[in-house]
């Protein structure tokens, strides 16, 4: 089947998937490294599940929209969201589109069609089955992807989100990335059933992939895609990725756990994807190694760059509230900053 | 007002397409206080959606059709379930355009019924504004009567804001008058004077409004009776007005007294007029108890007792 | 098997079902007609799921708790719970137990293990977990009912309740009356699964049953109710019923329904119900027509009897609140009756 | 604080088997906050029991435990997150003592902790008081101090009605103090005088407390200061005390200000104290846009906003 693939013209599509999981860990490891330093104030890192978000995304579409949760970043930058949109957001700097108002990790980038990350797990899915709604109503193209934790799925937003996909027939990608824990518990304490099983009970086709694997994630999600795109209706996806590294910088993982996959062990996702990809021919270590060498540099040099960008100034504070500020509020900004 | 409401989401349906209504019971029932009838015959299922029972479903859908194309008109059967949607409207709907930097907005109108007087005992019958109040990011309407409800229901619309529409369900078949077929416009933020005094401001809203009124009237009352109409932002400068021209202020609600509007009211002119105050601030609302089924009456604010605070700040010395 | 449960001394317990069930329809009726004459201020018919309701219940033990919904009133009944005990809160009287604070339909008996009904619906799910999970620790015996009605399956509290009961293993039966409507949305239109099949997502077992035949409710939840009793964890029973009136007093079905189940036709779960007790020679026509007969005076002195009790005092308005009222509660109850 | 709720955590479960904890990632991990540290190896998992992700389903069956003869602490991992249970609060346990008619009662301690100070942005910051203040049926309390946080943690374990524990997250590792072993209580409802003075009466609680504590120091203000302790019910005497005696008031907290408790208390004093002010009751707040990340401390009132408006109501004329 892989072969099959690769002689379908998409051994450009396997490159730019792998070199955007590269990227995605260099620029992981980059903010760990700066958080650590005191240079970011806080990360949920997405290390682990970089082969499932971007197996599937490989089959996205410009137009498709996509409620990502906050381990996404790999994803974003696959679907082309540039560094600089991300690296801005992270330090919460004046360049950054939320103006430095949310924690990093909660990211955006609405021109690339990635929505905004809400702190509370799980509460977008219904957006983006209203979302999925007004597309099909005001008969766009697209359809619309939806990713969570495996913890999410015990949320009451899961079980509106996908009785109402299923009831109205949109098209939705309901995208879960298990990595078997949610903060410090295990998946198995979260639900006595496996999450992809649980589509059955809502009318839709559920399936489970190998999400370590970036290849397996993109030939089996295939199919799925493909039929909510030809407007069959909602699937739920689950992708399997264990997490490799704490639940966030705020979180020490030693307490609940021992088993933490390591980086560059044979059950690291990009060990795993890169070994298929030369396997099948796709690329060479050589290519692999130079891909890496240079999103090293690429990364440390943005990074850096970006740090020097001032924070967003006191006014933003009360913008963006309401279309025009309130007099409650330009009553408090004159006190807290001086009326201007 | 059922019926200026259901003929504004006529009219308005019948202008722009991408108005979408969805909510419980909405469509071929017409909504159980009929604000909906014969819309879903009218415009189809697809812009009038009988939805699942799930309160966060229905805000969460209405959320997402916003943000992309769609102006959704979600309907809670009764306010009292809101509460099963509050995070959706608490950390998604009031909080999106911040959030995003502005590059996301949610322009939609909740409607709901609240308050009492159907006998609907607790869970029918509560007034949650000031919930939503405290909520920065919400616009916060509630009209008093069927001309309002179209003027305020049609700048609602307009806004590019959340707009929480909060329907007296008491006003719902009271107070008929002529409602005009032409589109207008009242503006969100400012209160309406009903009644013109000099000695006591008597500030109030939504399903209180008719009652106030009376008292006025059948007591000869020389008071201001001010309808603020939305409750955020408030209309700060017409209550401070009032406020300082009488120095007697009482304020009338449904709500329960604990953090109702009353305490907000009081609260800004203590801040910004104090000096101009003969007397105390009273407040005359609902108790803090839930909403009762058999004792309504007593627990709903009446003339009584209205006049009984209006005649303590008239007294003070 | 129908036999079999007669000489298994079933007898008794038989005619003691068929009769609340004849009670209860009785007491409905009257409520019904006493809501159009002005004497009561609201009712939720609870025509059509008697069969259902009380084929379950005639498992169920005194030790047994039960989050009953609004319409569960013959459940109540055959659980001996005294017609003045209920009357007294369709009236909400000076002797009501809720001291005429809640909408008539929303009953409770705590004495009688019957807990208190809340309009928003399936939010007692949560609260029977609860309890069941205090009577495990606690050791207590007894089992925990919780039922609720098809359009309650969407709610989020259903699906946190369902997934909480299964993690912990807990003795809960979901009972749901399925009676075909969720005020006028069609079941098919709430979700596009039955909803018996939805147990599985959650990992416990599932069931279907004929809610409109007292007999075959009986027989088929008999296994599942010693399920849970014996600790093997929670299951979900799916009870059709179809509503047999509007879905309240405040409701005009005329709108939405065509195909109602008529009062005294061969879909009517007494007529059902009481042809198999016939058949199976548990009772003759004679003696149904006694009790029905019996049912009719008895309701209609008591009703009329307790109408003439007066309404609960100002002061209760005050009530309850807390344990003690606060200075706040206190100053209002000045305020509005004055101080005693 | 956090070393203070453990141990008190630990001592009550030590003394009575029906303390049952409840929460997200409480008991091996020992909460985000380290609350319940070491707990749930003590007293094992069925008492200090690690939940799905669902808060719905922690509050509700911490409701249906209490009213089968636990006494349960559910624990809300941030404030932000219990909207998602928003209607099992206000409409289950609030109300089921008054809908029961006093037959079903709902003792339980909900633990949350609330405020900013982590850089925690939108979600990680909320201080939602207000809408547990409102909601009659719910005791709402909130320490300023390890010594304040047992003996208000105990009180409410006594309580046989439902308590909002509110932790103010910012003083978790600060503000070391001696905590005495023995069991000691803080009566609910009781406000605590920290600072005594006459010309101004300064109204604040919880995550405040320290920053108005030192501005009153640094600036060697005359002033009373008053911690509150417990939100609902307030302590109507002591602020009427205070007030009177002043004549003076500035209400301080971080919640934004528009139905924050400080409209409550502003009502409170006029509609009670009029006569004995001399200048505007002014509140230093949170301002009314949801909580920012970078821009943090500029959110937050502060010594130089909190003396600005002392000076304010000093200098009044
Ligand atoms: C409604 C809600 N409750 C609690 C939290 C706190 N919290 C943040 S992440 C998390 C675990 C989420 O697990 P999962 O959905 O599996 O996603 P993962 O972090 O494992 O990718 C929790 C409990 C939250 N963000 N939202
Ligand atoms: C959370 C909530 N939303 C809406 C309502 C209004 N409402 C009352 S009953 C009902 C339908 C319930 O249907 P179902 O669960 O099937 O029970 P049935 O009335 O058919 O027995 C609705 C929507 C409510 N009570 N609670
Ligand atoms: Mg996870
Ligand atoms: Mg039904």
């Amino acid at each position: 089947m892989s072969e099959e693939i690769v002689e379908h013209g998409d051994k450009e599509r396997m490159i730019r998937g792998f070199g955007a999981m590269v990227l995605a860990r260099t620029l992981n490891n980059k903010i760990m490294t700066a958080q650590r330093q005191g240079r970011v104030g806080f990360f949920t890192p997405t290390s682990g599940q970089e082969a499932a978000q971007i197996g599937l995304s490989m089959h996205l579409r410009k137009e498709d929209i996509i409620y990502q949760y906050y381990r996404d970043m790999p994803m974003m930058l696959h679907m082309g969201v540039p560094v600089d949109i991300i690296i801005n957001q992270i330090y919460g700097n004046s360049m950054d589109i939320a103006k430095g108002r949310q924690m990093p990790s909660h990211l955006l980038a609405r021109d690339y069609n990635f929505m905004s990350v809400p702190s509370p797990v799980a509460t977008n899915l219904p957006l983006a089955v209203g979302t999925a709604y007004a597309n099909r109503y005001l008969k766009k193209d697209g359809i619309v992807v939806a990713s969570f934790g495996d913890g999410s799925s015990s949320t009451p937003d899961f079980h509106a989100a996908m009785n109402l996909a299923a009831v109205y027939n949109l098209p939705v990608i309901f995208f879960c990335e298990n990595n078997g824990l949610a903060i410090s518990l295990p998946t198995e304490k979260q639900t006595k059933v496996e999450i992809w099983k649980k589509a059955e009970a809502y009318g839709m086709p559920g399936i489970l992939v190998n999400g370590s694997d970036m290849v397996d994630t993109y030939e089996k999600t295939r199919e799925m895609v493909e039929y909510v795109r030809s407007g069959k209706g909602p699937v739920l996806i689950e992708a399997r990725c264990p997490r490799m590294g704490p639940h966030s910088t705020s979180d020490d993982p030693t307490k609940y756990l021992t088993d933490i996959v390591k980086e560059g062990s044979d059950r690291d996702p990009l060990i795993i994807s890169q070994k298929r990809l030369v396997e099948m021919g796709v690329i060479t270590e050589q290519i692999a190694s130079k891909i890496r060498e240079d999103s090293q540099n690429f990364i440390t040099s943005k990074f850096d760059e970006l740090e020097k960008i001032p924070p967003p100034s006191p006014e933003t504070l009360f913008e963006d509230v309401y279309e025009e500020p309130t007099w409650i509020i330009d009553e408090e900004r004159g006190e807290i900053i001086g009326r201007n | 007002m059922v019926q200026s409401l259901n003929r504004t989401l006529d009219m308005k349906m019948g202008e722009d397409s991408n108005i979408i209504l969805l909510g419980e019971d909405i469509g071929k029932d017409g909504g159980v206080f009929r604000v909906t009838e014969g819309l879903q015959a009218k415009y189809g299922e697809d812009r009038v959606i009988d939805t699942p029972l799930v309160e966060l479903g229905i805000v969460g859908m209405a959320i997402g059709m916003s943000m992309n194309g769609l102006k959704p008109i979600p309907e809670i059967q009764f306010q009292d379930f809101i509460f099963t949607a509050f995070d959706q409207i608490v950390n998604q709907m009031a909080k999106m355009r911040y959030r995003s930097g502005g590059t996301i907005t949610v322009p939609l109108v909740l409607r709901t019924p609240y308050g009492g007087g159907i006998r609907g005992g607790l869970y029918h019958s509560q007034s949650g504004e000031s919930y939503f109040v405290h909520t920065s990011g919400l616009k916060v309407v509630t009209p008093s009567n069927p001309y309002d409800a179209k003027g305020l229901l049609s700048s609602s619309l307009d806004s590019k804001d959340p707009v929480i529409f909060l329907e007296p369900k008491r006003l719902y078949r009271s107070g008929k008058m002529e409602v005009p077929d032409e589109d207008y416009r009242i503006p969100l933020g400012k209160a309406k004077l009903l009644h013109e005094g000099d000695s006591v401001s008597i500030i109030t809203y939504g399903s209180m409004v008719p009652a106030v009124l009376k008292t006025v009237t059948d007591n000869s009352l020389d008071a201001d009776v001010l309808d603020l109409r939305t409750l955020s932002p408030m209309d700060r400068d017409s209550i401070i007005a009032s406020a300082r021209k009488t120095g007697r202020v009482v304020i009338v609600h449904e709500a329960p007294r604990t953090l109702g509007m009353g305490a907000e009211i009081s609260a800004l002119i203590s801040e910004s007029s104090i000096e101009y105050l003969y007397a105390p601030i009273l407040r005359v609302t609902g108790p803090d108890v839930p909403f009762p089924y058999r004792l309504e009456d007593l627990y709903l604010p009446n003339s009584s007792r209205i006049l009984s605070a209006v005649n303590r700040v008239l007294q003070f010395r």
